[in-house]
């Protein structure tokens, strides 16, 4: 039995949390699995395909309830909750969270520790993602246009990527706000184009870039790529920001060059 | 506004300002009996950091051809940070519109105070001419036409 | 430790002894001066109140031959060049435009941002920390600390010592063992720009200079530029006949000073070149 | 179905020159909604008015457009109208055809079109538009003045006599600020103590002001009409209700060696001390850092004299909390010492003063008497030169601006110099004489022509010291233009005046903005010199920039005022023009989720945290944003950068700005 599977075990038979979320083994790719009694901790699992920020499930009190709860989490899912705690998401106290490093367990103990590990275990950019972007930005702007218009309008709106997004939270999407009515509800290449500025910009300076609106996309959508370049410029202009308020703070220095 | 006359397009353009300064500044534009083109209609907005990148969309999505947006200089916001704010939304804002192909350049930022009467008259002939150049922006009412073909399927 | 070297035109001529000292102060703290491989005039005292852009390419080239041959740090003993080459390194960094013109002018494009050192932020960089324990011979005479116009100045550039009242000169001294006197004329001018045309206003400037160091009985007047030194020193007759009597208060550069404190023979600092005789030491 | 009435104003010619005015009323007239729509020379006149009134009456509207001037100009009145018509003032709005149409642009086509547009969108929004009720908040009827100068004092009298409450913070041992140290003041030369001193014996026997000297301000919390402020009353060692203020324990305390504040160093002073003799209160204080017994933990002579026993050594600092509704900052300023001015010498040579320790030199209560005599060997200058602008307008100091008083304080130290040594020089180096104000330009004239003041027009290099005399090495930059130097006996700076020490800090601990030499900022430099950005909290004074008696005084009174006219209103009544949280059936509540990220947006700090509690077991169920009616100002910021749209501003609510622009564009 892993040491993985020993210590989580370990936190359930002493009582420590009521849960154990982390990942399992799925079909084609590991899958979340919640853990409830010592013997499911035997499923847990933990490698380089353990993609799913399961920091998703923090906010959702119909899974977690008020109880003490686990997590065995990647690298993302750490990012994620330093973000969630900064907007007052989650109760650290109800929460044991958790990574593997090689063959240790790393248990945080608190949100200097998170960052300091974010900080320094940063992962590889995606190679595919990054071309996309590059060749985006090669192109003429009517090409981009035609690029976008194309490719979101065989976007069906099923909202799998604000589902799979730890970060969207709110009790009531601004696409359900129907006075004004900002955004059609119905498919429509306008429409969904208009979700997703909304969903990066409500993103931005937010977004972890864990890229799991795209891997929920079952369209494949490039969705993805815009967060991505999304949190790149953010970067260039704003330099490495920390507490990712980039739109609820400023600088009187902030420098454009478009306001004449 | 509709076509003066058959070859020269005239374009809409819909500004919004602040309260403050270039509401005020147009006032003074207009106390200071400075002409400008008619191709722009002004909404009032308490503060630039009020301005909802949503209603540009719309605007667009409308049939607007350019859009304006122009508050208190930095510094002079009469919310002290307001503009600061909107500066840094706009800074985001306008590099993922370019990044998703929405002409950017069909939208004009400026700072007008109070005092710039003479200011308020020269970005509106300006950026009306800049987009009479550009001509109508089709390609995105084409889009928000489709969404009303869409809409009648609906109903 | 290698660092560039801007002797300029004054510490191959009139200011030999300058050069001399600075040259062999340097390696007793362990600092290699290497000349910047073709350096040009730096168009001190004359050009800038004739053509701007010509009194800013010419010490652009020189930093840029520095740059390239890959300092970042030049020392530039005399107080003149160190100004003139501040000074553009300033303007051209405010102004991207202008740099364009001038890096089209010298034919070299640059980053400019190479530090420069005078004299006295040099000493004050690389040598003040190790002077104590390398003292040998303690200079202990009363000495008046001069300026000058240029050693500080432009203040908003250089942004170093008190611009009205500069002090580092004098703490020096003191490390060595010099008492310093209080006196007035530590920044007043001393004609440089003039030394040619007007002999007889430099001769009444200086004379201000050296009468009132002379009177509060300083037995040296410190200087760290070569116009000073050339103004206070090889102008002297001209100054003893404005008052009337002979002063022979020595005139000697603070590296001359610092280099016999530490032992270095008069010879390698090369105090015999001067004219007013420095025997008194 | 809503019922809005559009009126169309002529303004005479101003707008109907261009405008087709019929025709926009027609136009109007045919809108989705509108109930009535009609056109009118005069809008804004009477008829023009109750043609509006009637209006709502006959058509029981619901809404008004009026189509005329800017809604800086008529939006009061026209809403005014509407409300005593009986309708909410809120649901009326101005579509302005005037500056932003008629004005700017040639009679045309267009030009009407665009007028119609305008309307157009001007009515979607009214359509939208929610009745509002103007905001009433309670006051609470008190002021806080801090700082006891001249401006404090004036202002608390002014407050005290209107019937208010006042509280008045020093935090020195007595109130009386830099004019109880002035000599004589000008233009008129009267003893700036004689007009001073009875002013504070009013403040310290009047029944609506509560001093508290050795006080500072903690912490300011609350929002206009509601402040609570939290003092820190500074232990005195002294009991002030046993103390008479017999003074036997300054005679008797050892530590005779202090070098006096008030006398700016020039005089001495004990351990435990009244200031001045005219102190208000005029009872001692030990202190700490000069006290043997706190020193050394002996001592306690002054205990053992003391005829009431009121000396208590070890009493701890107090905090009191009080409720306030007004603050008046009155911290007032300082001048540049020590050794800003090494090439001047000050601190190097004893002779060379700044000009408030001339004052001091000057002054009948001072260390001399009121003679001159220069500190170093008590003599009397003969020769003595004042140097104006030190530090002021000297940007390489980092001061670009003009002290404003020193002019004038020059002058007066000069004349005063020449009353009191007959046979003495007096020389003043000076860039400008400035000497704007009443009687100002004259006084200078007479130091010139009746004192024979020599005034040099140039600045002064450097100050230096030979064989006992200052040399004064200047330049004369009028008709002979060449260097001077002048042996002077004694040589006295007119130092720059520069905000307070710890000015930012209480700016911080107020929120409100300060300029980068840390002067306070006023909310606008004309129209609200006394006002700040944080409504409540006034300004008066030096604390704003270098202002002379006069004017201290005057802004003293108006912001005085202002405090008065605040705290006399039984509510406070403000626009609603606020954002607010929306509120939800539960299990919400709120469509707010209490990501508190609008907190840093706010720059009113208007948003606070709201618990909702299960109303049986009291559990927090959810907190949300909640924001506070008092604090918000309206800019909205918070509406845009709200993700879920649970934030709205009354009056710009998203609804109706959407509505605005798409009718502008719809055609």
């Amino acid at each position: 039995m892993s040491k993985l599977s020993k210590d989580t075990a370990a936190l359930l038979s002493e009582g420590t949390v009521k849960m154990i979320i982390g990942y399992e083994q799925g079909t084609e790719r590991p899958r979340p699995a919640f853990c409830h009694t010592p013997e499911d901790c035997e499923r847990l699992i933990f490698n380089d395909q353990c993609s799913n920020n399961l920091a998703v499930y923090l906010t959702k009190k119909e899974i977690i309830g008020e109880d003490k709860v686990g997590v065995v989490g990647n690298y993302y899912v750490v990012k994620t909750v330093i973000q969630l705690n900064l907007e007052n998401q989650i109760n650290l106290q109800n929460l044991v969270l958790m990574t593997v490093d090689g063959d240790d367990i790393i248990t945080f103990g608190s949100i200097d520790e998170m960052q300091q590990y974010v900080d320094t275990h940063e992962p590889v950019p995606n190679e595919k993602v990054l071309a996309a972007i590059e060749k985006i930005d090669k192109m003429s702007r009517s090409e981009r246009w035609e690029y976008w218009k194309s490719e979101l309008s065989k976007c069906v709106r099923c909202y799998a990527c604000r589902a799979a997004c730890p970060l969207c939270y709110c009790n009531r999407c601004v696409t359900e706000v129907n006075c004004p009515q900002w955004i059609e509800p119905w498919a429509s290449p306008l429409s969904n184009m208009e979700w997703q500025i909304n969903r990066i910009m409500h993103m931005s300076g937010r977004c972890v870039g864990c890229g799991e609106c795209a891997a929920a996309c079952p369209l494949e959508l490039p969705i993805g790529i815009l967060t991505k370049k999304m949190g790149m410029d953010i970067k260039n202009t704003f330099g490495g920001w920390k507490d990712g308020s980039v739109l609820s703070t400023y600088n009187v220095n902030d420098k454009e060059n478009f306001i004449k | 506004m509709e076509e003066k006359n058959d070859n020269i397009f005239e374009p809409r353009i819909i500004a919004f300002v602040c309260n403050w300064c270039t509401y005020a500044g147009a006032d003074l534009t207009g106390t200071s009996r400075i002409k400008y083109s008619t191709n722009v209609e002004i909404v009032r907005f308490p503060c630039t950091g009020r301005i909802d990148f949503m209603l540009l969309l719309k605007a667009f999505a409308g049939g607007a051809d350019g859009i304006i947006i122009s508050g208190c200089h930095p510094n002079d916001c009469h919310y002290t940070s307001g503009n600061f704010h909107a500066r840094r939304r706009w800074m985001v804002f306008r590099d993922m519109l370019d990044f998703m192909g929405i002409d950017i350049e069909r939208i004009r930022w400026s700072w007008v105070s109070a005092a710039e009467g003479a200011k308020w008259a020269d970005v509106v002939n300006d950026t009306v001419s800049k987009i009479r150049e550009m001509g109508p922006y089709t390609e995105y009412k084409k889009a928000a036409k489709f969404l009303e073909e869409e809409k009648i399927i609906h109903e | 430790m290698k660092l560039g070297f801007y002797p300029g035109c004054s510490l191959n001529g009139t200011a030999r002894e300058y050069n001399e000292s600075v040259k062999a102060l340097a390696p007793v703290f362990g600092i290699e001066l290497v000349e910047i491989d073709d350096w040009n005039c730096c168009g001190a005292s004359a050009a800038h109140a004739v053509n701007r852009d010509l009194s800013l390419a010419l010490p652009a080239r020189t930093l840029a031959l520095a740059e390239k041959q890959g300092f970042d740090e030049i020392v530039v003993p005399c107080a003149a060049c160190f100004n003139r080459l501040a000074v553009a390194q300033y303007e051209l960094n405010k102004d991207e435009l202008l740099k364009k013109s001038v890096e089209k002018s010298i034919d070299m494009t640059f980053n400019n941002d190479i530090k420069i050192l005078n004299v006295v932020q040099f000493i004050d960089k690389y040598i003040k920390d190790k002077i104590i324990e390398k003292i040998s011979h303690k200079f202990e005479h009363q000495v008046a600390c001069y300026y000058g116009c240029l050693l500080v100045r432009p203040h908003k550039i250089i942004g170093f010592d008190r611009v009205e009242d500069p002090t580092s000169l004098d703490e020096l001294m003191q490390l060595i063992g010099a008492t310093t006197i209080d006196w007035g004329f530590k920044t007043e001018c001393c004609g440089a720009s003039l030394s040619i045309a007007r002999t007889d206003l430099v001769a009444k400037l200086s004379c201000n200079i050296v009468k009132d160091a002379a009177d509060r009985g300083a037995e040296a007047i410190i200087v760290a530029c070569p116009m000073c030194h050339s103004n206070l020193d090889m102008r002297r007759p001209q100054i003893d006949e404005y008052v009337g009597k002979k002063i022979s208060t020595p005139v000697i550069y603070i590296t001359q000073a610092i280099g016999l404190a530490v032992g270095i023979t008069p010879e390698k600092l090369g105090l015999q070149r001067h004219f007013v005789k420095v025997n008194t030491l | 179905m809503s019922k809005i009435g559009v009126f169309i104003c002529h303004c005479g010619e101003n707008i109907s020159a261009t405008v087709d005015c019929e025709r926009v009323a027609k136009s109007a007239s045919e809108m989705e909604g509108v109930a009535f729509a009609t056109d009118y020379k005069y809008m804004c006149s009477d008829p023009g008015q109750s043609l509006i009134k009637n209006a709502i009456r006959e058509h029981h509207l619901d809404g008004v457009v009026v189509g005329s001037c800017s809604p800086r100009m008529h939006e009061p009145t026209f809403r005014r109208a509407c409300s005593e018509a009986g309708l909410n003032p809120y649901l009326c709005e101005i579509a302005n055809l005037r500056e932003h149409v008629s004005w700017v642009h040639e009679k045309g086509e267009a030009t009407t079109l665009k007028a119609i547009d305008i309307v157009k969108g001007v009515v979607e929004k009214v359509r939208r538009n929610k009745p509002l009720n103007a905001i009433e908040v309670p006051i609470t009827k008190k002021a806080l003045v801090i700082g006891g100068g001249i401006a404090g004092i004036q202002a608390s009298l002014d407050i005290a006599n209107c019937g208010q409450k006042v509280i008045l913070i020093e935090k020195g041992p007595s109130i009386g600020g830099h004019m109880s140290q002035l000599s004589e003041t000008f233009p008129t030369l009267d003893c700036s103590q004689c007009i001073l001193t009875p002013r504070m014996v009013e403040v310290a026997q009047h029944p609506n002001i509560t001093l508290y000297t050795y006080a500072e301000l903690d912490k300011l919390d609350g929002f206009i009409g509601n402040f609570k402020a939290t003092i820190r009353l500074k232990a005195k060692s002294v009991d002030y209700n046993k103390c008479t203020g017999c003074g036997l324990c300054t005679t008797k305390c050892p530590q005779k060696k202090i070098p006096s504040e008030f006398n700016e160093g020039l005089g001495l002073r004990t351990a435990i001390f009244t200031p001045f003799p005219q102190a208000v209160p005029n009872k001692p204080a030990i202190d700490k850092e000069h006290c043997n017994y706190y020193q050394k933990g002996k001592c306690k002579v002054c205990q053992k004299f003391c005829p009431t026993g009121a000396i208590e050594y070890d009493k701890p600092d107090e905090f009191i909390t009080e409720d306030i509704g007004a603050v008046i900052v009155t911290t007032g300023f300082n001048v540049l010492k020590t050794d800003f001015f090494p090439e001047y010498g000050y601190g190097k040579y004893k002779d060379v003063i700044t000009g408030l320790q001339f004052e001091r030199l000057a002054s009948a209560s001072g260390p001399t008497l009121g003679e001159i005599r220069r500190p170093s060997d008590g003599q009397i200058p003969k020769k003595i030169v004042f140097i104006s602008c030190c530090g002021s307008r000297d940007p390489a100091k980092g001061i670009p601006y003009c002290s404003k008083i020193c002019c004038m304080y020059t002058a007066k130290h000069a004349m005063l110099y020449q009353h009191k040594v007959h046979d003495g020089e007096s020389t003043i180096f000076y860039m400008d004489v400035r000497a704007g104000g009443k009687n100002y330009e004259e006084f200078v004239r007479r130091a010139v022509e009746e004192d024979h003041v020599n005034y040099v027009r140039g600045r002064v290099a450097r100050v230096y010291e030979k064989n006992g005399k200052l040399i004064v090495k200047g330049v004369d930059t009028l008709l002979s233009a060449k260097p001077v130097e002048i042996e002077a006996d004694m040589v006295v700076l007119a130092t720059a005046g520069v905000a307070n020490k710890g000015a930012e800090e209480l700016a911080q601990k107020m929120h409100i903005s300060y300029d980068p030499y840390h002067f306070f900022a006023e909310a606008h430099p004309k129209l609200k010199p006394v006002e700040t950005n944080t409504a409540g909290i006034f300004l008066a004074g030096a604390c704003q920039s270098p202002k002379d008696i006069p004017e201290t005084v005057a802004s003293a009174s108006g912001a005085a005022v202002k405090a008065v006219s605040l705290l006399s209103q039984p509510t406070l009544v403000r626009e609603p023009i606020i954002a607010v949280v929306n509120r939800c059936a539960p299990p919400m509540f709120s469509t707010c989720v209490g990501c508190f990220m609008c907190e840093t947006i706010c720059p009113y700090n208007a948003i606070e945290h709201e618990e909702i509690k299960d109303r049986r077991t009291g559990k927090v169920i959810k907190t949300v944003a909640k924001i506070n009616p008092g604090l918000c100002q309206g800019c909205g910021t918070c509406v845009s950068f709200c993700r879920s749209k649970s934030i709205d501003i009354q009056g710009y609510t998203n609804e109706e700005m959407f509505a605005e622009v798409t009718a502008l564009l719809n055609k």
